[in-house]
């Protein structure tokens, strides 16, 4: 297994710069072009996910485990962030009947 | 050279899918696609011998917050994508944005050196024993901390879930 | 990576995937008789002798059975719901040691298609991801039975996970590795892990039974209530799909109990017989799957015994009692731990 | 003022058999499989449900032929279970119920209610289920013993035992189905 | 008197409380009810089982056992039935047809009165098997058997003729077991015309 | 007899309505006005304690002027007294005040009364056929019309005399 | 208290409408037993508003009634609550009797009681064994049906039927028990109190089982009698209403039983009280059998019972009598009677008005699961689908009975 590994170095670290990117604006897209609150949520968990996978790239080329680490910590944060972020979705719900964020333009309702 | 056609493949699924999360009518054909993409990402993490991350990321993301997304969906049975969508020039100038943040990025690359990164070589940090090592000895503050906020963020959706 | 190890790696995850495909379609039939036991009656047995061939019947009926879809479901998730599951109930049979390896020719071919050393992390993604398809198909059928019993699976499956990865990790404390080769190993004899961590096998076992959707957590199937659940609107082999990855799920749910509380293909006197390292194994293999057997026989006795939960109280379990179970297991191994091994 | 029924009533047929068509080796050894395989929707209304429980329950053992897997919901059965009294207001979910069911189907009467009505000759019986569905076995009895219900699986096992798989799309079935206006789905 | 929650009206002095919902702590750890429930079925499942295999094995009726019709002869072998009307008139499912003809001479070995059945039809779908016709006949005629009516696949082959229904003359159908003491004690009085 | 004393209390607050008393049958029998139906329970219930509606029905007499009736049973649980209290109406104008406001159980007896009589209960909260099909033209259990199933086609009537 | 009748209450406002979900129960879902049918509003899994159907199996008993002879109208009462159609036989005969003016004799009414008191058995075994089912343990119901299947046995001895029995008649019993009857009750007295020990250990005080019973589906005495509960189901919410003892017949005071009450109305009250109701049943079966008093089966009634048969075989006047009966050409006195007894579910009531024909002028059933199974809607608001379908089967709502 260990020189199947080996072999995966062979890739150049720009094809993920330039991978992560277009999945970053990709998201950017989304956030930007849709109004339904849970697509928008997902756009943005596709951020941050191109981010982790840069992330991950840098720290096995520098060989430097600090980068992975955070990624960790960012899925941690992700999840909580997820948690929070569908349960006040629900609430809005509940209280307005949708989750159309151009709707959602008020501070109250 | 196996691995650079692995690469591609898994990017080029990795890139639709996400395309179609946002092309996708029904947002539960969005969840789905996004499952996918994340999927592919794992995959990028085993490319990376990053096998810890790669597990945890298909646990956490496909396993939990996909399932979650999933659920909500189901739950405010959400169906009908139709009757609400931004409106076509919304549409361009979102699409052009993200295209033009794409080009600065890739620009921004040229300009940057990419001898400076390192040589690649034979990595183990990605396993789990030096990953565990490292977490639990140089990053345990952020990682309790990391506990204190799961445990608040819970606390709090469980608040938010409450009827009045 | 010769081609050899290719080979023989296929060919081991062939016979594995023959061998869980054979026991899931045994174990329909021994659920039945079982059942029958249980209730005074005889169950299925006009198909061959002892019903051998009720499987079959069943398998060839389905595959015959007209292909039905509901005008109004969603065509591509309908048919993408059952494959998942069979998918995903198959795929986490590859990290299970079988047996210790078999010497064949000077070369040590191991009983386990791949020794990944976070194999107890890669059977929890398994799982983690076994409620798509579920999801999948009941939101696909457009009925309000299968999305309820689908929300139902959902909720379940997620919540009995938590509980389910803390008593492991107790286990994982005291082995101190991920690799589930490496646990089974530890557990040489009878020195077993349930006689350590009595309270982390019975909520591993409970949740076990929750992830498989089985009495008496068969919330989202339950007939009574919810007709099908998210199978009302199946018909033909992709109902057959759905019935059929609760066994081998079944399955693998036993094995992965036996492996990581009962000494997998361990036994006691193993050393003393003084048997070649071949038969040794095979020998392993074999009370392995005796293990295996007896949990199953353990699902079903309990099926056909208790009353199921209701979908509140469900989830009040699995919070409530579990999840702080495990937790306070997790903190006792660990004051145990400190205390005794250092 | 008696024809109240919306309902669309078609003389009781014959009972339905495949004439010309002789069965093939396949078509014998499928036979063999689905009729050892037969999962029963029971559409228990009445008395004869309570007998349908002592057929299932332990002196009786209608698990031996395979059968015990009750298929409540209609796309997964494969016999539709027809017990006791069908009223006029039932019919036409007998009707659906029957629509829903996966090929290949089939229909037993248990009782004199399903089969005919039996002492209920009133303005509210449906004299039989066969006026809204095609029915292949009638076991007679109000209500037959769980002895007669197993001898009607028998014969259901019979005729599943010895029909061809040509059979669901004979012109025969399709002007069976079409008097009683029942659509096939995608035969 | 209008009962509410402190003012239960007690009708009579046997009432007791039955059910008891407070659970001890024992009760309260699943556990233990759950290993008592499964020490029983695991008790059943060692215990012979109760099924009877029953096309090859038959299950016993009682004497008495309400099945299939039978039109009986009598010890000459004449039909009984004297088409009076009765089991019709008797039958809550109006499933019972006759038609009385008068007998010839020549019949008199045949039929055992004057009048008899030139048709006699039960619709067995409609049968309930109730013993009403038994019950009404006045002339030992017509007799519920302990026999099964088959199942059919057509219909129009439940309207059972004389051909099934009246025994065979060569194989008389016992049915002594479900006549009483007396009449079986009458029976043997060969001085009553019933009996010749 | 403690029946006199019923009927007393029952005709001083009621007078004319009361019409008729009688004591052949098993138990105690009233025949009320049908304006009055609705007062003399809730004063049964509320004075007399019979508390508990055991039955509510109807009948149909073809050849009486008043042709339907409504027949109610009460029961005094605790003296363990029954009353029966019949009501009639033309069949013309079947109508009559609904008691679901005095006792719950009346709302399906008396549902099933109008799908078998047609008799109009007024002030029902749901006044619509139960156990019959709802595009059904005709009220079964009146005497005219035929009990039996006109799809029949195994019976020949002449053979049974009716 | 809620309000009288939460059938037409539902305010669904504008805002509410998505929130709301509309559920259709039955009539072919497997837990209401093929006939019921509830639409229900849903909030979630939480009931806000329950609409019932039924009538799914009308028919038309009391139009039939009307048409046939009085005898044969004891085939019609076994089809009401086929789950304990003797004590509904029984019930016709003693109406009969009372209008006829007829007084049975002690061995009569022991015959009766136990025959009776064995349907009541079967009816409870059924009813608890289903509220296991619908809860999921399945096994329990397959060895309570073992015993039932007993008691089929011994009413095949009696009768020659094993459900729809037709049972005795007017003025007694058809025939005496037979030795094997009597020889199988006593079977049965030892075998069921064993089966019956092993079924409630596997529910009774199981945690699972009273969480998912205690609670659910209650109702206050108060609105139980305002909907005219009667039976296990009134019982249960403490009120000790019992025909057997309010009004005796058959000599049921002759025994002394236990009237068991619950508390709160709910299913756990309710699977008590008809536990304990088998539990007094089978002693009142064993005191009735242990004290079977000489005599004959039957009574004269010159109207309604047929002459024995070997008269009727030999001589000229019973004939007579017997064509009279079998055409029905008998003398009914002209009579109202109300006559109830304690079904398996409740006051069975049997409204007889008689104008002196062959068939009664008008009858009329109280069926008791009719009348109680309206405050259906109102026990299971707020509740949720799992409650509403464990009440369901713990009202043991039977559609024979209900639908007439």
């Amino acid at each position: 297994m260990e020189n199947t590994i080996a072999q995966i170095q062979t890739i150049p670290l720009q094809y993920y710069i330039i991978f992560c990117s277009a999945l970053f604006s990709i998201g950017v897209a989304g956030v930007l072009s849709k109004r339904n609150a849970i697509v928008i949520f997902m756009s943005v968990e596709l951020m941050l996910n191109s981010a982790n996978l840069l992330l991950t790239a840098f720290s096995a080329y520098r060989n430097d485990p600090a980068g992975q680490i955070f990624v960790f910590f960012i899925m941690v944060v992700a999840a909580a962030e997820v948690a929070i972020g569908l349960g006040l979705l629900v609430v809005v719900y509940r209280s307005t009947k949708t989750i159309d964020i151009d709707v959602l333009n008020r501070l109250k309702w | 050279m196996f691995s650079i056609y692995l690469f591609i493949f898994l990017s080029v699924v990795a890139l639709f899918s996400a395309l179609k999360v946002l092309l996708s009518k029904k947002p539960i054909h969005s969840v789905l696609y996004m499952t996918l993409t994340f999927f592919t990402l794992a995959g990028h993490y085993i490319l990376l011998n990053a096998q810890f991350l790669a597990v945890v990321h298909v646990i956490v993301y496909a396993g939990a917050i996909m399932v979650l997304f999933l659920f909500t969906m189901m739950l405010l049975n959400l169906n009908l994508e139709g009757e609400f969508s931004k409106s076509t020039l919304m549409k361009i100038v979102a699409v052009i944005a993200g295209g033009l943040l794409f080009l600065v990025l890739i620009a921004s690359l040229k300009s940057f050196d990419v001898a400076t990164v390192g040589t690649p070589e034979l990595t183990q940090i990605g396993l789990v024993k030096n990953l565990g090592n490292i977490l639990y000895k140089d990053y345990l503050l952020p990682f309790e901390l990391s506990s204190i906020l799961f445990l608040s963020a819970m606390v709090g959706a469980v608040m938010l879930g409450k009827k009045d | 990576m010769d081609i050899q190890f290719v080979l023989y790696k296929l060919a081991l995850a062939g016979i594995i995937l023959l061998v869980s495909l054979v026991i899931a379609m045994y174990a329909t039939l021994a659920e039945r008789k079982v059942a029958g036991f249980f209730q005074d009656r005889l169950g299925p047995n006009r198909a061959g002798t002892f019903g051998l061939l009720q499987p079959v019947a069943d398998g060839v009926k389905l595959f015959m059975k007209e292909e039905f879809m509901p005008a109004t479901a969603d065509k591509f998730l309908y048919l993408l719901g059952p494959c998942l599951t069979m998918l995903v109930a198959l795929l986490s049979s590859a990290v299970i040691p079988w047996g210790k390896s078999i010497n064949i020719g000077g070369v040590d071919y191991s009983l386990q298609v791949a020794d990944i050393n976070i194999g107890v992390l890669y059977v929890f993604a398994v799982v983690s991801i076994g409620v798509y398809g579920v999801m999948i198909g009941g939101w696909a059928s457009n009925n309000k039975y299968a999305l309820m019993g689908a929300v139902r699976a959902a909720s379940q499956m997620i919540s009995y996970e938590l509980a389910m990865s803390m008593s492991i990790v107790t286990i994982v404390m005291t082995t101190g590795s991920l690799s589930l080769n490496e646990i089974v190993a530890q557990q040489p004899g009878i020195h077993w892990n349930v006689w350590t961590q009595p309270i982390g096998f019975l909520v591993f076992t409970i949740c076990v039974f929750a992830e498989c959707n089985r009495a008496p957590f068969d919330l989202p199937e339950c007939e009574t209530e919810l007709i099908g659940g998210y199978h009302t609107e199946y018909s033909s082999m992709k109902l057959g799909f759905y019935l059929f990855s609760e066994y081998i799920n079944m399955f693998i749910a036993s094995a992965m109990i036996s492996s990581l509380y009962f000494g997998g293909y361990n036994f006691p006197f193993i050393n003393d017989l003084g048997l070649s390292q071949n038969v040794l194994t095979l020998l392993g293999t074999g009370i392995f799957f005796c293990k295996i057997g007896v949990f199953i026989f353990l699902f079903m006795w309990i099926r056909w015994t208790l009353p199921r939960f209701r979908y509140d109280q469900l989830m009040r379990f699995g919070w409530k009692t579990l999840l702080p179970l495990a937790i306070a297991n997790v903190i006792l191994t660990g004051f145990f731990h400190l205390l005794f091994k250092n | 003022m008696n024809n109240t029924s919306k309902y669309n009533v078609v003389e009781a047929p014959e009972g339905f058999t495949s004439p010309g068509i002789f069965a093939t080796t396949l078509d014998k050894a499928i036979g063999l499989a689905r009729k050892n395989s037969i999962w029963p929707l029971p559409f228990a209304t009445s008395c004869c449900g309570i007998e349908f429980m002592a057929t299932m329950a332990a002196h009786y053992d209608l698990g031996r032929f395979g059968a015990e897997r009750l298929s409540f919901s209609p796309r997964q059965a494969d016999l539709l279970m027809v017990m006791g009294t069908i009223a006029k207001k039932m019919a036409p979910v007998v009707q659906q119920i029957y629509e829903q069911m996966a090929e290949p189907r089939w229909v037993i009467a248990v009782g004199a209610c399903a089969s005919s009505g039996g002492i209920f000759d009133t303005y509210s019986v449906l004299q039989g289920i066969d006026k809204v569905v095609p029915v292949d076995v009638y076991v007679p009895g109000c209500p037959p013993r769980p002895e007669q219900i197993i001898d009607g699986f028998i014969k259901i096992q019979e005729l599943v035992g010895n029909e061809t798989l040509r059979k669901r799309y004979s012109p025969e079935y399709k002007a069976l189905l079409e008097s009683y206006g029942i659509m096939q789905s995608n035969v | 008197m209008i009962p509410n929650s402190k003012n239960k009206i007690v009708l009579t002095k046997r009432s007791k409380v039955v059910s008891n919902k407070t659970m001890t702590w024992i009760e309260r750890l699943y556990l233990p009810a759950i290993f008592q429930g499964m020490a029983i079925t695991l008790s059943h499942f060692f215990k012979k089982e109760v099924t009877i295999q029953y096309p090859e094995v038959q299950r016993p009726v009682s004497d008495i056992y309400r099945g299939l019709h039978v039109l009986k002869r009598d010890d000459q072998g004449r039909e009984r039935c004297t088409a009076c009307g009765l089991c019709a008139l008797s039958c809550p499912a109006e499933a019972i047809t006759m038609i009385a003809a008068e007998r010839k001479e020549d019949e008199m070995h045949l039929y055992r009165e004057e009048k008899y059945a030139s048709l006699y039809e039960i619709n067995m779908l409609r049968c309930i098997f109730c013993g009403n016709c038994e019950t009404a006949c006045p002339k030992e005629a017509i007799f519920l058997t302990e026999r099964f009516v088959p199942s059919q696949t057509k219909r129009d082959k439940f309207i059972y003729g004389k051909d099934v229904l009246v025994e065979p003359k060569d194989a008389p159908i016992d049915i002594s077991k479900r006549q009483t003491p007396e009449v079986l004690a009458f029976k043997k009085d060969k001085t009553q015309s019933h009996n010749k | 007899m403690e029946n006199n004393e019923l009927f007393q209390n029952l005709h001083t607050q009621f007078h004319e309505s009361i019409l008729l008393e009688e004591t052949n049958h098993d138990i105690f029998t009233l025949v009320v006005e049908a304006s009055s139906i609705k007062s003399v329970i809730a004063f049964l219930k509320d004075h007399e304690n019979f508390i508990f509606l055991t039955d509510l029905c109807g009948i149909h007499y073809p050849d009486s002027d008043l042709e339907l009736g409504v027949i109610y049973h009460l029961h005094n649980l605790v003296e363990n007294k029954r009353v029966r209290i019949k009501t009639f109406v033309p069949k013309a104008t079947p109508h009559l005040d609904s008691i679901v406001e005095i006792f719950s159980g009346a709302n399906w007896m008396e549902r099933e009364t109008f799908d078998f009589y047609g008799i109009i209960f007024v002030g029902h909260p749901k006044l619509e056929r139960i156990l019959n099909v709802e595009y059904m033209n005709y009220h079964p259990m009146l005497k005219e019309y035929p009990l039996e199933d006109a799809t029949r086609s195994d019976k020949d009537d002449a053979f049974f005399g009716r | 208290m809620k309000t009288i009748n939460s059938e037409h209450h539902l305010d669904l406002t504008k805002k509410d409408e998505k929130v709301y979900s509309t559920l259709n129960l039955g009539p072919t879902h497997p837990a209401t037993h093929g006939i019921f049918q509830n639409i229900l509003t849903m909030n979630g899994e939480t009931i806000v508003h329950a609409e019932q159907t039924i009538g799914y199996i009308h028919r038309a008993f009391e139009k039939i009634a009307e048409r046939r002879p009085y005898y044969q109208i004891t085939t019609l009462t076994d089809r009401l609550n086929y789950c304990s159609s003797p004590i509904n036989n029984i019930g016709w005969h003693l109406a009969v009797e009372k209008l006829l003016g007829v007084e049975t004799n002690k061995r009569i009414d022991y015959m009766r009681i136990i025959v009776m008191e064995l349907a009541r058995i079967a009816d409870h075994l059924i009813c608890n064994s289903v509220i296991g089912v619908d809860s999921g343990a399945l096994t329990g119901f397959v060895y309570v049906f073992e015993q039932r299947e007993k008691i089929y046995e011994i009413y095949e001895e009696l009768c020659g039927a094993r459900l729809t029995t037709n049972l005795g008649r007017v003025g007694g019993f058809e025939r005496d028990f037979s030795v094997g009857a009597i020889r199988k009750i006593k079977e049965l007295l030892v075998d069921l109190p064993k089966i019956l020990h092993q079924f409630e250990n596997l529910l009774m005080r199981n945690r699972i089982f009273m969480d998912r019973t205690i609670g659910v589906g209650s109702i206050s005495s108060e609105r139980a009698l305002n909907y005219s509960f009667t039976g296990p189901c009134l019982r249960a919410t403490g009120i000790d209403y019992d025909v057997r003892v309010q009004e005796p017949y058959c000599s049921y005071n002759d025994f002394d039983f236990v009237i068991p009450v619950g508390q709160h109305g709910d299913t756990y009250d309710r699977f008590c009280v008809r536990q304990t109701e088998i539990w007094e049943s089978i002693k009142l079966i064993t005191n009735a059998l242990d004290n079977l008093p000489e005599g004959k089966f039957n009574v004269e009634v010159p109207a309604f019972y047929l002459p024995n048969k070997e008269d009727v075989y030999s001589k000229m006047e019973p004939l007579i009598g017997h064509f009279k009966m079998v055409m029905g050409e008998i003398d009914v006195p002209k009579k109202e009677i109300y006559k109830a007894v304690e079904g398996a579910n409740g006051e069975l009531g049997f409204y007889v008005v008689a104008d002196g024909g062959r068939s009664p002028y008008r009858l009329h059933f109280r069926r008791p699961g009719f009348i109680y199974y309206q405050a259906y809607p109102e026990m299971i608001t707020d509740s949720s689908l799992s409650d509403a379908i464990l009440t369901m089967s713990s009202m043991n709502v039977i559609a024979g009975e209900l639908d007439a």
